[in-house]
């Protein structure tokens, strides 16, 4: 793993050093998604504060205690732990080392130790501007989702805020339009099977739907990516702004329902070195990534809406209806 | 006379060097190649392997995690090893191993009115039994209606998975949870540890004995071993095919199922779909390694189990991503079986291990 | 002009053993070379050294002057020499055609040219005379007739040299004379041949030398007019050999087994016993002659459970045997010698010692309840391998480390070991050497003398008449009559085999 | 005409045919949409099955298909974006292919080792390779586009569902064909089935068993490097970890389901793919509001339930699996 060099390794444990670990899921930290923006929050936040930082990634789930007890041993100041799955065995290993801070991303943190933060997001929110921009950018009044395993907390939110959206959207132009979320249908490769998620978006481009939100690991790059060979189409990627991370997409990614993973990583480890970071949950923030090179193909009124409507999504003013 | 018959009968346990020696030397042959590739990486090998090996066998806890992994390893190889005996290729260790760990949690979170020693039968009989059920399936489709053991098994993987999630996620999900998972399982049913030992293992090896006697010594394994090796000659002298090769599928399916329940009453504590994927298909590996001997099992499994508990901190410590145990798996598997190494021991045989597709 | 074929000093070794020791031999234009000695003395190994099948560790082949190259057996097969292997060598899924034109497929473009060769096995068929279904299926056909294909295998490129290795031991008489003519007429023409067969009076009818190997040397040679078959028979074992079985005359007992109105399908669902009456007394060896593929086969199996009946009944002892499968049948008080031993009759991965109690594996003395009685198996092992003259440096090694004859003497012994009150045993000698069919036959003529009702089905009518003392022909299906062996002709016997009245 | 009615197949036919065209005739914008993804779900799969029947016709059990597709869409990937040329990329890919089949034939056939071993070697070091090497944050520099077959592609319903496709796939279908014809009407075809079936035999006939299984194994790896690249450079565009998530198991089932033909393997690909789209289809139509696990089993069930009624007796190649002794037999 790349060091910063701040620091050295070797000081981690002592008074003056400020060092950071990352236990991914079971994912790895290049997964383009949030292992990867969670790992690139923790290299922001060494940065900011001068301190080291280093990942162990999980092969397998039982592993959690075993990993997080490899950077507690050691004295880590910040121990990021990524992914909903790790939510006990974050907390239980806070227990373990009272001193060190917690974050948990995509955690939410429902126990009363002080040294955990569940770094969370609402997805549905982010969801929901996508599917209203969605609904503002269709010819075809056909839009269409390829979505991982519907039973993840964080998938089914994105889905059914962003038909949410879409339903939202077409209310307000006063038209009917369809809108048709394909969920991974189970197993292990759920996340994993981007061949399923290509053909799955040619299914829906075949139909005429003409906007393809794909949120759900591998698979849901598969299908942006599919679906940025047919002209005429735009997609929506997920979790982090994967024009960089998904560039086979770019012909058509107009935005990526983003949850600020990397910023809300960096917030927080910034916050543990001021000491400033408050136990409970940290509710990151959510929106609509950059156009990017897209951005002349949405209408200046589109964005606009969107921009109103992100206001409103964020103030809480405007509910998405989404069952949390 | 007596003296040629103990002779005979000394034979069968004495074992020639090379079958000691080239597991051995394999294992090292594979680390040195996978040397190679970390300095070709920048990486230092000495450090990794240093790192890798002092956390799976170096402490007391590294040896429990190493056991702890080891354990559904012996029983998901076991459960293959019974397959290939009886001249089926059980590629549905997954799905087996996955209801029954699903039946178990269900036991050992629903039924809360038992006594404690009950209540673990209980929720271990629930493992097996369920992943019996699956293997039944496979066995009775093969046995009376002709289907292919490697068709069904493959597909009643993909169908117990999309089941046992469903199941984790409606039915049986703990209540205000969001994830799919059921609750967790009570206290008292709990596999102890024995000191850092984990109980599970005690069972896997129990087992792995058990087997061993019941293949050598009795004739139910007599019965299996013949259909396997010749199922005409087999149905000749008496013994059914079609009941056979439905035992045999349907324990296989029970040990597999059984590895799940261990897995789950003694380390997990609940059940939740993505803890326990790989173990199925580590099981072919490992059985094969072990050259299909209910015995051979078990150092296998501990060397798969010590390198995947190891795995973690030979990336903290030396930067060496956890895939490197793969590479060595493959390696492994490669100079233990290829002529390469066992050339040089007089005895080794090359035989085939498995039947293909064919019986 | 050097000669067809000349093997020079060839040697091949073998792990433990000398196949072949220093081997040389010639085979002219025209002429018929037999080559005799028992199993394993080296004959398959020395021949399919010629075809280019085996590596000789040293020594030189030489077909036509040229020497031939280790491997090529295309080469070898396009200097016109042809071989019939000792086991089939076709493919049962494949149509006759299929399998004499594999290797030197007739083509149209790229695809095989089926009419082509089609016309090809017709035209070949008729100048041999030798009569098969250019497309039916190798695995539906009788062994005979898949000999048949073998041969017009061998035959299909104009061959200068034939080598046949035991193409006899699944023929009719008739169809044995058949080739034989057929070997006449090809030498006639020019081709020099070498003949494998374990059946002396074949040797002496059309050999014009003879060469005799023992312990993988060449022990010598002659010729039919200067020996006869005695002394044939001592070349190759190095002692005097019995060939005429001695027997006293039978103690006729009680009707022990009896078949009625017996009918049975074959693997294709036709109607392959199309009733049979027969009786079985004990103290008698009944003999059921016919040619293969006439129904014996299924009689046997439907008689030991290994088939079911289409109607009529067994009665053993005057009791129904219902329970159709083979344990049951044997529990009743039947045991068989199969046709198939490599399939039905052996695990041959498992150890001398296991088979020799395959079919009494779950029973006292080799088990205790649920646990085997290793001491037991090892006790009857040792002491079964000593009585029946098992060749085997060990009775713990594996049943496929033995040679044909040897395999087949474990499954007689095992099924002799209990002394049921019936005895079937099917082609019990196929492709055993002289020693070990003198000593089946001794075991058989035993078990009669000790009680046993004796049932022998076999293709080889010599066998038939020196061992049995009734006859029964099997035809199309059908017992067509039942005869007293003494003074039973031989010729008679045939042409009803072949299905010929009178 | 007279066999076709005899033949099984023609029966299977007309059992999806007349329903076909009568969805057809109910909206033949979806049931021809269903159809053309079915092609591209059931490609790659049978694919994946070719390389089985390659392999398993001349008597070498492969159980490292996934392997094989594993290593060779990560090289067609890696390649094409260090040569910046997906046809480079694509020969890289089949070249691997070859040398993963040169490694399995070398296990197999020279060293006689277990198949079932030599193809789990071949999926753990594919597995491992893939993941150890794998570097995130390429690109393609471009894909193989659809490309309509002129005339062809305008046939109705046939021309959306078969001739819509890139070049991998029309290249599949011709694989695909090919392979039939050559496995059941050339002489390659009738020496492979019998170094499959009885190899002595073939050997005795002056085939070279070994020579044959050889050679017919690495074709077998480039038709995985084929599989590899459809997946990689033609259907997705992206490679990841887990690429082929399990479709080289699940190819090893419809080969069997095939029965080892060519075309049987093709229809049971063509069957689970239809299945599959079928099922993305009821959610896209909202139709039913069955849980998405039992959708997804959906595929599987019917292979099992289809094959239970049928109870097809299958037959593998009898050689299959068993190193070949020469001289031996
Ligand atoms: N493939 C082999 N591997 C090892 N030893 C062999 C092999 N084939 C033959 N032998 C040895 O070579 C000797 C000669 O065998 P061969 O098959 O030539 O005998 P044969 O004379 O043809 O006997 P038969 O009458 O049984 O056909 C045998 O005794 C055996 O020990
Ligand atoms: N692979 C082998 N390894 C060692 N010995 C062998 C091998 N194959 C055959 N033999 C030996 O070769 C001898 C005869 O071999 P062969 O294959 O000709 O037997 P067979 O023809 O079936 O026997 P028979 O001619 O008696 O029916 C036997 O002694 C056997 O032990
Ligand atoms: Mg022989
Ligand atoms: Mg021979």
């Amino acid at each position: 793993s790349t060091a910063e060099k701040a620091i050295s390794e070797a000081d981690c444990g002592t008074e003056n050093a400020f060092c950071i670990g990352v236990v991914t899921d079971l994912g790895k930290v290049d997964d383009k998604s949030f292992n990867q923006a969670a790992w690139e929050g923790a290299q922001a936040g060494a940065e900011a504060t001068s301190g080291f930082a280093k990942y162990v990634e999980t092969t397998d789930s039982k592993d959690y205690a075993k990993n997080i007890a490899l950077f507690g041993d050691k004295g880590y100041n910040v121990i990021v732990t990524v992914g909903f799955l790790m939510a006990e065995a974050t907390v239980a290993a806070a227990a373990q080392y009272p001193d060190t801070k917690f974050i948990g991303v995509d955690q939410f943190n429902g126990a009363t130790t002080t040294n955990v933060t569940g770094l969370i997001f609402d997805e549905d929110r982010a969801g929901f501007l996508a599917g209203y921009l969605a609904g503002n950018l269709t010819k075809s009044d056909k839009i269409g989702g390829v979505l991982g395993m519907k039973e993840v907390p964080p998938v089914r939110k994105f889905g059914e805020g962003y038909e949410a959206g879409i339903a939202y959207a077409a209310k307000e132009l006063g038209k009917t339009i369809k809108s048709s979320v394909i969920y991974h249908a189970a197993g292990d490769t759920a996340f994993s099977d981007p061949a399923w998620g290509a053909s799955t978006a040619s299914q829906l481009l075949g139909q005429g739907f003409d906007i393809i939100f794909g949120a759900g690991g591998t698979t849901g790059n598969g299908a942006i990516t599919k679906t940025a060979q047919t002209a005429g189409t735009f997609c929506i990627g997920v979790d982090i702004d994967q024009w960089n991370t998904v560039p086979e997409a770019q012909p058509c990614l107009v935005t990526s329902a983003e949850k600020k993973l990397v910023k809300g990583v960096t917030d927080l480890i910034i916050a543990a070195n001021d000491g400033t970071i408050a136990a409970g949950n940290f509710v990151g923030e959510v929106g609509l990534a950059d156009y990017h090179d897209l951005s002349s193909s949405v209408p200046q009124e589109v964005q606009d809406k969107v921009t109103a409507i992100t206001a409103q999504i964020v103030s809480g003013e405007l509910a998405t209806g989404v069952k949390p | 006379m007596s003296a040629l018959i103990n002779e005979v009968k000394g034979k069968k346990q004495k074992y020639d060097v090379g079958s000691w020696l080239v597991p051995i030397i394999s294992v090292l042959a594979a680390m040195l190649v996978a040397s190679l590739l970390m300095l070709l990486q920048g990486l230092d090998p000495v450090l990794a392997y240093n790192s890798l090996f002092t956390a799976a066998f170096g402490s007391s806890e590294g040896i429990a995690a190493t056991l702890g992994k080891a354990t559904p390893l012996v029983l998901s190889g076991l459960a293959v090893t019974l397959g290939l005996r009886a001249g089926l290729f059980n590629i549905g260790v997954q799905g087996q191993l996955l209801s029954g760990a699903l039946a178990s949690a269900w036991a050992g979170y629903a039924l809360t009115n038992l006594p404690p020693f009950i209540h673990v039968s209980v929720a271990l009989g629930f493992g097996f039994f369920f992943g019996a059920l699956v293997g039944a399936i496979a066995g009775y489709l093969k046995a009376f209606r002709g289907v292919h053991e490697v068709i069904t098994t493959i597909m009643l993987n993909s169908i117990v998975m999309g089941i046992v999630d469903y199941l984790a996620s409606h039915p049986f999900k703990e209540p205000d949870q969001a994830l799919t998972r059921t609750p967790q399982i009570i206290e008292s049913v709990r596999l102890p540890m024995f000191g850092l030992l984990p109980s599970g293992f005690f069972v896997a090896v129990f087992l792995a004995c058990a087997m061993w006697w019941i293949l050598g010594y009795t004739t139910t394994g007599f019965r299996f071993n013949s259909v396997g090796r010749n199922r005409f000659a087999a149905w000749y002298a008496g013994i059914s095919y079609k009941r056979t090769i439905f035992f045999a599928m349907l324990f296989s399916g029970g040990i597999a199922g059984l590895g799940g329940a261990v897995e789950t009453l003694g380390i997990t504590y609940r059940f939740e779909p993505a803890f326990n994927l790989g173990l199925g298909f580590d099981g072919i590996t490992i059985a094969l390694l072990g050259r299909v001997h209910p015995i051979g099992i078990i150092p296998g499994a501990i060397l798969i189990g010590g390198m995947r508990a190891g795995a973690a901190n030979m990336q903290f410590d030396a930067g060496v991503a956890p895939e490197l145990v793969d590479l060595l798996l493959a390696m492994i598997l490669l100079f233990v079986t290829a002529p390469l190494i066992s050339r040089f021991f007089k005895n080794s045989s090359n035989r085939s291990l498995t039947g293909g597709w064919g019986n | 002009m050097s000669a067809l074929l000349e093997v020079t000093g060839v040697t091949k070794r073998y792990p433990g053993v000398v196949a072949n020791d220093n081997i040389s031999l010639t085979v002219n234009a025209g002429e018929v070379v037999a080559l005799l000695g028992e199993n394993g003395a080296g004959k398959s190994t020395l021949l399919k050294a010629v075809f280019g099948l085996v590596k000789p560790d040293s020594g030189e082949i030489k077909i036509g002057g040229t020497p031939i190259v280790f491997g090529d057996t295309a080469g070898v097969i396009a200097r016109g020499v042809g071989m019939v292997h000792q086991h089939f060598q076709l493919v049962p899924v494949m149509t006759v055609t299929e399998n004499i034109i594999l290797g030197g497929e007739p083509k149209r473009g790229l695809f095989i040219n089926k009419k082509a060769a089609r016309d090809e096995i017709l035209a070949l068929s008729k100048r041999y005379g030798l009569e098969v279904d250019p497309d039916a299926v190798i695995e539906d056909l009788p062994v005979g007739m898949q000999q048949r294909v073998e041969i017009l295998k061998a035959l299909r490129k104009d061959v200068k040299l034939l080598i046949l290795d035991e193409p006899t031991a699944v023929l009719t008489p008739q169809e044995i004379d058949e080739l034989l003519e057929v070997i006449r007429n090809l030498a006639k023409s020019g081709v020099g041949i070498v003949l494998i067969t374990h059946k002396l009076h074949e040797v002496m009818a059309v050999a014009d030398r003879v060469v005799v190997l023992r312990g993988g040397k060449l022990v010598g040679a002659t010729s039919p007019k200067e020996t006869d078959e005695a002394g044939l028979a001592q070349m190759m074992v190095g002692r005097s050999v019995v060939l005429q079985v001695n027997r006293t005359e039978a103690k006729r007992g009680a009707v022990v087994l009896e078949v009625k109105g017996l009918q049975v399908l074959d693997d294709r669902k036709l109607l392959m016993v199309k009733g049979v009456d027969l009786s079985l007394h004990s103290g008698e060896i009944l003999g059921v002659a016919g040619v293969e593929g006439n129904g014996q086969r299924e009689l046997v199996e439907a008689i030991c459970g290994m088939r079911n009946r289409e109607s009529g009944e067994v009665l053993l002892k005057g009791v129904p045997t219902k329970n159709l499968n083979p344990h049951a049948v044997h529990e009743a008080g039947i045991s068989h010698v199969p046709e198939d031993r490599e399939k039905h009759g052996l695990i041959s991965t498992y150890s001398i010692a296991d088979n020799l109690i395959l079919n009494q594996f779950d029973q006292a003395p080799f088990a205790k309840g649920w646990i085997r009685d290793l001491s037991a198996i090892a006790k009857n092992a040792v002491e079964t391998v000593a009585k029946f003259d098992i060749r085997t440096p060990s009775a713990f090694n594996t049943a496929s480390s033995l040679s044909g004859g040897n395999k087949q003497k474990v499954v007689v012994a095992r099924e002799l070991s209990e002394d049921l009150p019936v005895l079937i045993a099917a082609q019990p000698t196929r492709g055993v050497d002289v020693g070990s069919i003198e000593f089946i036959h001794n075991q058989l003529i035993a078990a009669r003398d000790k009680g046993a009702a004796v049932m022998l089905v076999s293709a080889e009518l010599d066998e038939i008449l020196s061992l049995s003392d009734r006859i029964a022909v099997m035809s199309g299906g059908k017992i067509v009559a039942v005869l007293d062996s003494k003074g039973a002709d031989r010729n008679y016997i045939g042409r009803l085999m072949a299905g010929l009245k009178e | 005409m007279n066999s076709l009615v005899k033949r099984r197949g023609f029966y299977y036919a007309l059992a999806v045919a007349i329903p076909t065209f009568y969805l057809y005739l109910q909206s033949s914008n979806v049931t021809t949409s269903v159809f053309s993804i079915a092609v591209t779900f059931a490609m790659p799969l049978a694919l994946a099955a070719m390389v089985g029947i390659m392999c398993e016709r001349t008597g070498i059990v492969n159980i490292g298909i996934e392997g094989t597709l594993l290593l060779t869409s990560f090289v067609a990937f890696y390649a094409a974006i260090a040569t910046k040329s997906i046809l480079i990329g694509f020969c890289i890919a089949m070249a691997t292919g070859v040398a993963m089949s040169l490694l399995l034939a070398l296990m197999s056939v020279t060293w006689k080792m277990d198949q079932i071993i030599a193809g789990t070697i071949l999926n753990i070091l594919a597995t491992g390779l893939t993941s150890f090497f794998y570097i995130q944050g390429n690109m393609l520099p471009n894909m193989f586009k659809q490309k309509p077959i002129p005339g062809l592609s305008n046939i109705p319903f046939f021309g959306d569902v078969l001739f819509k496709h890139g070049v991998l796939m029309y290249l599949g279908f011709v694989v695909i064909l090919t392979l039939y014809f050559a496995l059941f009407h050339t002489s390659w075809g009738l020496r492979s089935r019998a170094v499959g079936e009885h190899p002595s035999a073939a050997d005795t006939a002056g085939v070279s068993v070994s020579k044959l299984r050889y050679i017919n194994v690495a074709v077998a790896g480039a038709i995985g490097g084929l599989c590899g690249s459809y997946l990689v450079l033609e259907l997705v565009g992206s490679w990841n970890r887990g690429f082929t998530a399990g479709k080289g198991f699940t190819a090893l089932a419809l080969m069997i389901f095939g029965r080892w033909n060519p075309l049987g393997a093709l229809a049971a690909a063509m069957f689970f793919g239809l299945s599959q789209a079928g099922a993305n289809q009821l959610m896209i139509d909202g139709t039913v509001n069955i849980p998405p696990q039992f959708v997804g089993i959906l595929p599987y069930v019917m292979v099992i339930i289809v094959l239970a009624i049928s109870a097809g007796k299958v037959r593998p190649p009898a050689a299959e699996g068993q190193p070949y002794e020469k001289g031996q037999g």
